[in-house]
């Protein structure tokens, strides 16, 4: 939650940003899947910097995720097979979300599921809980065997998923796309169509390694999600083509490492921006960044972030 | 406590070919932390080797505030990092991971090191005489490698007066085979072991015979497992290993968090 | 052309590859687009090694490409927007056949177009040409206003346009696939069933890079086709996937720079592989895996090449 | 011919905070080079940054056998390239494009650089001096910096014996504004550069200026351009210019291999 919508250090520069009826205080946030619960990196960084944090996918039934390997290292990025590993949505309610909501700053839970009935079951329990500012609707988890991208795979079922999602819940809507489709801007525009606050893309590309030596895949499951630099022109194009047809506001997500790629992705038409993978490389790279957004807009005299959001030029 | 930043690298030793010393001037990761700890190196600056590299803490010294790290090269990350120079500022993540759990008592450690694990090992034998203050001569140190040539440490451990017993696959030094088969003689030759805290770590074969052989007869043995880890913090839950403490329920921990050290008993390796 | 099926230095191990009623003497082809029509490269090193060559794609009328620029490096990868540029097929058959045709390696004439007629119309002036190996049919191509990518975007058009062109010709196709889809296997299948005799995978994803500075997009065409080391992970997925799906031989094509590499399309699935844009890093790419494939069956006692193929254990 | 192959550096220099000067031991690029040509290096053996950088050939010794690049310090490549030590080896490709056209007679050159357009240039002084024995009197030298602290090559234009007019930007040496202003000046003053053939590098907008004037005012000047290259060598048609010779349709020419030298009036630049 944001008590404050202009913390930090005094500066000229508005950096907020608003989705709907939600104030982010920048806009920057970390990625589901890369920060956990925000425990571990609360010991390395005031957590109260961020524009948000998006926890780790929460499911009905506490999940172990996949067996192990889960992740290789690929040329300027890495593959997991996380699997959805979480402690389940009751345990999330009771352990995780206190310790969240000590912080000032908005938090985002990730709802994942195997059944459009898993997504509306876990969002009815999170609808009895406190301080929850948005909900990011996962339908783009390429490693669990059913439900996940499939649901994001096709306008209908991406339709019919967030709408049913609308119809029992109040918390603003983010949509999480996958990019492994042919054509983005249709899902957009169905998940638009279908209620949500906002859209957040890309999650991870389906990708495979292997060790030749052994003539096994580095990961147990074979396959899994592509990210990290490799894929931030994949990232930004479907950022572009879809900010360009929807609405709603568009929250741009792969290979973020920097001010200079943050800044691409809001010129590409990003509302929000959020940083995964890299938050391994460099568990500061959020509040680096948000300090290289100040110094940018307060030297190109930018007085509201939101002024260079999809300010491209052809 | 953890601590990112960048710390500056004072030292750097090429003890072999392919074996690298690096030591670091860091205050703040030295005061934290304890034998079995690990820290998360940032090789490079490029986007590519991209993730960080984790190496465990070798040598502390309290007094100069600085720590060392032992490794050798087998791929990109490790061939950049032994190209550093003094000087140089390195991003370090640590310090790491649970450390290993010292019993109390007077009960004679055995160190059980196969290749690259002399690592960890290392840190504990000296944390062990110089800390702990246990005798020298009670600790028993087993160290294993593929050639003779391969040996590194073993003036560090004459000086620290550590008794060690070698082996050698090809049998070129001492005892003929791997290393577990050694500290299996041992564990039946005699009793040396049966009521001694054990410590190992090794290649991912070496810790799965040393599971085992700890299961079988029931050794307090604790294991450094190794992973690829892309945060090294506990976030990610990438590194994960299979355990069954309550005997029950398969359970996936998390090697960066919950381990690197793990009672042997309790990990399920294949 | 081959003229001998295992020429180079004396080898205890055969590489040579049969697709069909094709033979190629090992399993390194370079990629269409990246090695122009040869000459460049036959400065550098003997073409005679190759297992094969595949020309720029062709089309109907000599084509400018697009305005510069047009390419950008990105993380372990590069986007391009070259836009098919090209001598046109007239031009083509006159000039550029019979210097291809002095090597004693596979020529495989890389076919486009932004009708189904125009491919039909190549096809049929390349039926009259002399020293063709086999057509590689671009229906993947991400740089064009019409026609490439559409035709391979799903199932039905792609059986259309192989089919058509199955008819047409009776030179051994070699069907090339778009990774910018949903489920590349489906249409594989699609591609398989109208008559094609192998299928290479993956042609470039869709990218985008941003000079944040300008606020401008780094290519003109904004979009572009991102390849190299970073869809490695990506490329192997789908030659993996396609190839447990269909009984033809599959060419895996994707950031491919190292013997290594190679083993692990091999493995994979894919009985030949293309280097694309690792001839820029070095150009001796090829030559080199050929030699590393050479020694790695020695020093592994394997005595055919393909009995490496898709012996991935899971 | 072109080569590819590792060849060592054999020099390295720093002449100022940014820009680097570095010699090759290269006999079969230094055979086969011209003025004007340009050789493709591969900085770094990861994957990013992945491509090569390219840079026109500075310096060349026939004797020796070497030749030397120079350069500025202006992203990750020519930082990594900033590191390299002597007794190195880098994979070079060259010698590669078209290279000046050195007109007979005796007209007297014209030769105007902006920043690292200096690179090329030089190397076209060398050889107009020594190789074309021209009396450097006759040489008439423009180059312009943003200041006064930017100018390289000073010496090695004085020791040539060539008259050099400068143009800074803040007016802090030479003449104040723009290079090409300067040069424009010298077009409209005298009739110096109306018969001379006209040779310039610089930064894209400068090129483009030159382009303007060469085809106001007819001039013969070429004009060494630069643009990413991914092949460097004609195979990829990734590096073109929009041209228009025959005054007819656009026409894209590779700037690695039609160019990187093109008729200021042949090429249409935004
Ligand atoms: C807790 C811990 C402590 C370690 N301590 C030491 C030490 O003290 N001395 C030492 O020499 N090595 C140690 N290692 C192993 C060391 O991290 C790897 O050798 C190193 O990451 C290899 O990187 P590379 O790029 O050179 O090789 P590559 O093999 O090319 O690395 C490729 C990828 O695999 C991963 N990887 C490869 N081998 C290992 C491995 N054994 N464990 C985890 N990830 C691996 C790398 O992180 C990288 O992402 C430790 C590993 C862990 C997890
Ligand atoms: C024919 C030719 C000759 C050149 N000669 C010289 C020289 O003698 N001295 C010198 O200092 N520089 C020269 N350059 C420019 C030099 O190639 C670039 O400065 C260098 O590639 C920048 O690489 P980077 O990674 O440091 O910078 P970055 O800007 O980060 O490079 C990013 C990408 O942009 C490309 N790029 C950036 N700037 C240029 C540019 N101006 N031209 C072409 N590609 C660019 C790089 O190849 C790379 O792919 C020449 C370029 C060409 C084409
Ligand atoms: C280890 C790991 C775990 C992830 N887990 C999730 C997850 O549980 N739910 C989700 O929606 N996305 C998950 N993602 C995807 C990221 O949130 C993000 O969309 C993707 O990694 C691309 O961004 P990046 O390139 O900055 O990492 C995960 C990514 C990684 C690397
Ligand atoms: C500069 C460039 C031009 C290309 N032109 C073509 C083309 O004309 N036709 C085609 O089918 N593929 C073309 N491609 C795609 C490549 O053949 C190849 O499928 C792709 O680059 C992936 O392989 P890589 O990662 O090894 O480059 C081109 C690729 C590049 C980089
Ligand atoms: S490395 Fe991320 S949880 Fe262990
Ligand atoms: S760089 Fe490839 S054609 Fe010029």
């Amino acid at each position: 939650m944001v008590r404050y919508s202009m913390p930090g250090r005094w500066s000229l520069t508005d950096l907020s940003v608003r989705v709907g009826k939600t104030t982010f205080k920048n806009p920057v946030l970390v990625a589901s899947g890369t920060f956990g619960y925000g425990e571990e990196y609360s010991e390395l960084f005031d957590l109260n910097q961020l524009g948000g944090i998006v926890t780790k996918s929460i499911t009905l039934n506490p999940r172990e995720g996949n067996p192990p390997p889960r992740t290789c290292e690929t040329p300027s990025g890495m593959l997991n097979s996380i699997g959805l590993a979480n402690v389940g949505v009751d345990r999330f309610i009771q352990e995780k979300i206190p310790f969240l909501n000590k912080f000032n700053t908005n938090i985002i839970i990730n709802v994942a599921g195997s059944t459009p009935e898993e997504y509306l079951r876990v969002v009815e329990k999170l609808n009895h809980a406190q301080g929850i500012d948005m909900l990011e609707i996962n339908i783009s988890c390429p490693n669990v065997k059913e439900g996940g991208m499939a649901f994001g795979s096709d306008p209908e079922s991406a339709h019919r998923c967030t709408s049913s999602i609308r119809k029992v819940t109040n918390y603003p809507l983010m949509v999480k796309l996958t990019p492994n489709v042919k054509d983005i801007v249709e899902i957009a525009q169905a998940v638009e169509d279908s209620g949500a606050d906002c859209i957040s893309l890309i999650n991870t590309l389906v990708g495979m390694a292997i060790d030749f030596r052994i003539k096994k895949p580095l990961l147990k499951t074979v396959t899994g999600g592509l990210s990290g630099p490799a894929i931030k022109p994949v990232a930004l194009a479907m950022v572009w083509k879809v900010s360009q047809k929807v609405k709603i506001p568009v929250v741009g997500i792969g290979g973020i490492t920097n001010t200079q790629d943050a800044l691409e992705f809001l010129l590409a038409g990003a509302s929000l921006i959020q940083v995964g993978t890299s938050n391994f490389v460099d568990p500061q790279t959020s509040v680096r960044i948000i300090e290289g957004l100040k110094d940018y807009c307060e030297k190109n005299e930018i007085k509201r972030v939101m002024e260079i959001v999809g300010k491209l030029e052809n | 406590m953890v601590f990112q930043k960048k710390f500056e690298l004072i030292s750097s030793q090429k003890l072999s070919e392919k074996i690298f010393r690096l030591g670091f001037f860091a205050p703040e990761i030295v005061k934290n932390a304890c034998p079995g700890n690990f820290v998360h190196i940032r090789v490079g600056d490029k986007s590519s080797p991209l993730l960080r590299r984790a190496f465990s803490i070798f040598d502390l010294d309290l007094k100069k505030d600085c720590f060392d790290i032992l490794f050798k090269v087998v791929g990109p990350g490790t061939e950049i990092l032994s190209r550093k120079s003094t000087g140089e500022n390195l991003d370090l993540l640590g310090p790491l991971g649970n450390g290993f759990e010292i019993p109390k008592g007077d009960r004679s450690p055995v160190l059980v090191a196969g290749g690259m694990g002399i690592a960890p090992l290392m840190s504990l034998a000296f944390y062990l005489v110089k800390n702990q203050k246990i005798k020298p001569e009670k600790i028993s140190f087993l160290y294993g490698e593929r050639i003779k040539g391969g040996f590194v440490c073993l003036e560090d451990l004459k000086e620290l007066g550590i008794k060690t017993l070698l082996a050698t696959e090809d049998g070129s030094e001492g005892f003929e085979g791997m290393v577990t088969e050694l500290f299996l003689r041992k564990v039946k030759e005699t009793s040396f072991v049966k009521d001694s805290p054990i410590f190992s770590c090794g290649p991912h074969p070496m810790m799965k015979t040393m599971s085992e052989l700890s299961k079988k007869h029931n050794l307090f043995c604790q294991l450094s497992l190794e992973s690829h880890m892309p945060c090294g913090l506990g976030a990610c839950w990438g590194c994960v290993v299979k355990t069954n403490r309550d005997g029950g329920e398969p359970d996936y921990k998390r090697i960066c968090k919950d381990g690197p050290i793990f009672d042997a008993r309790e990990v399920e390796l294949d």
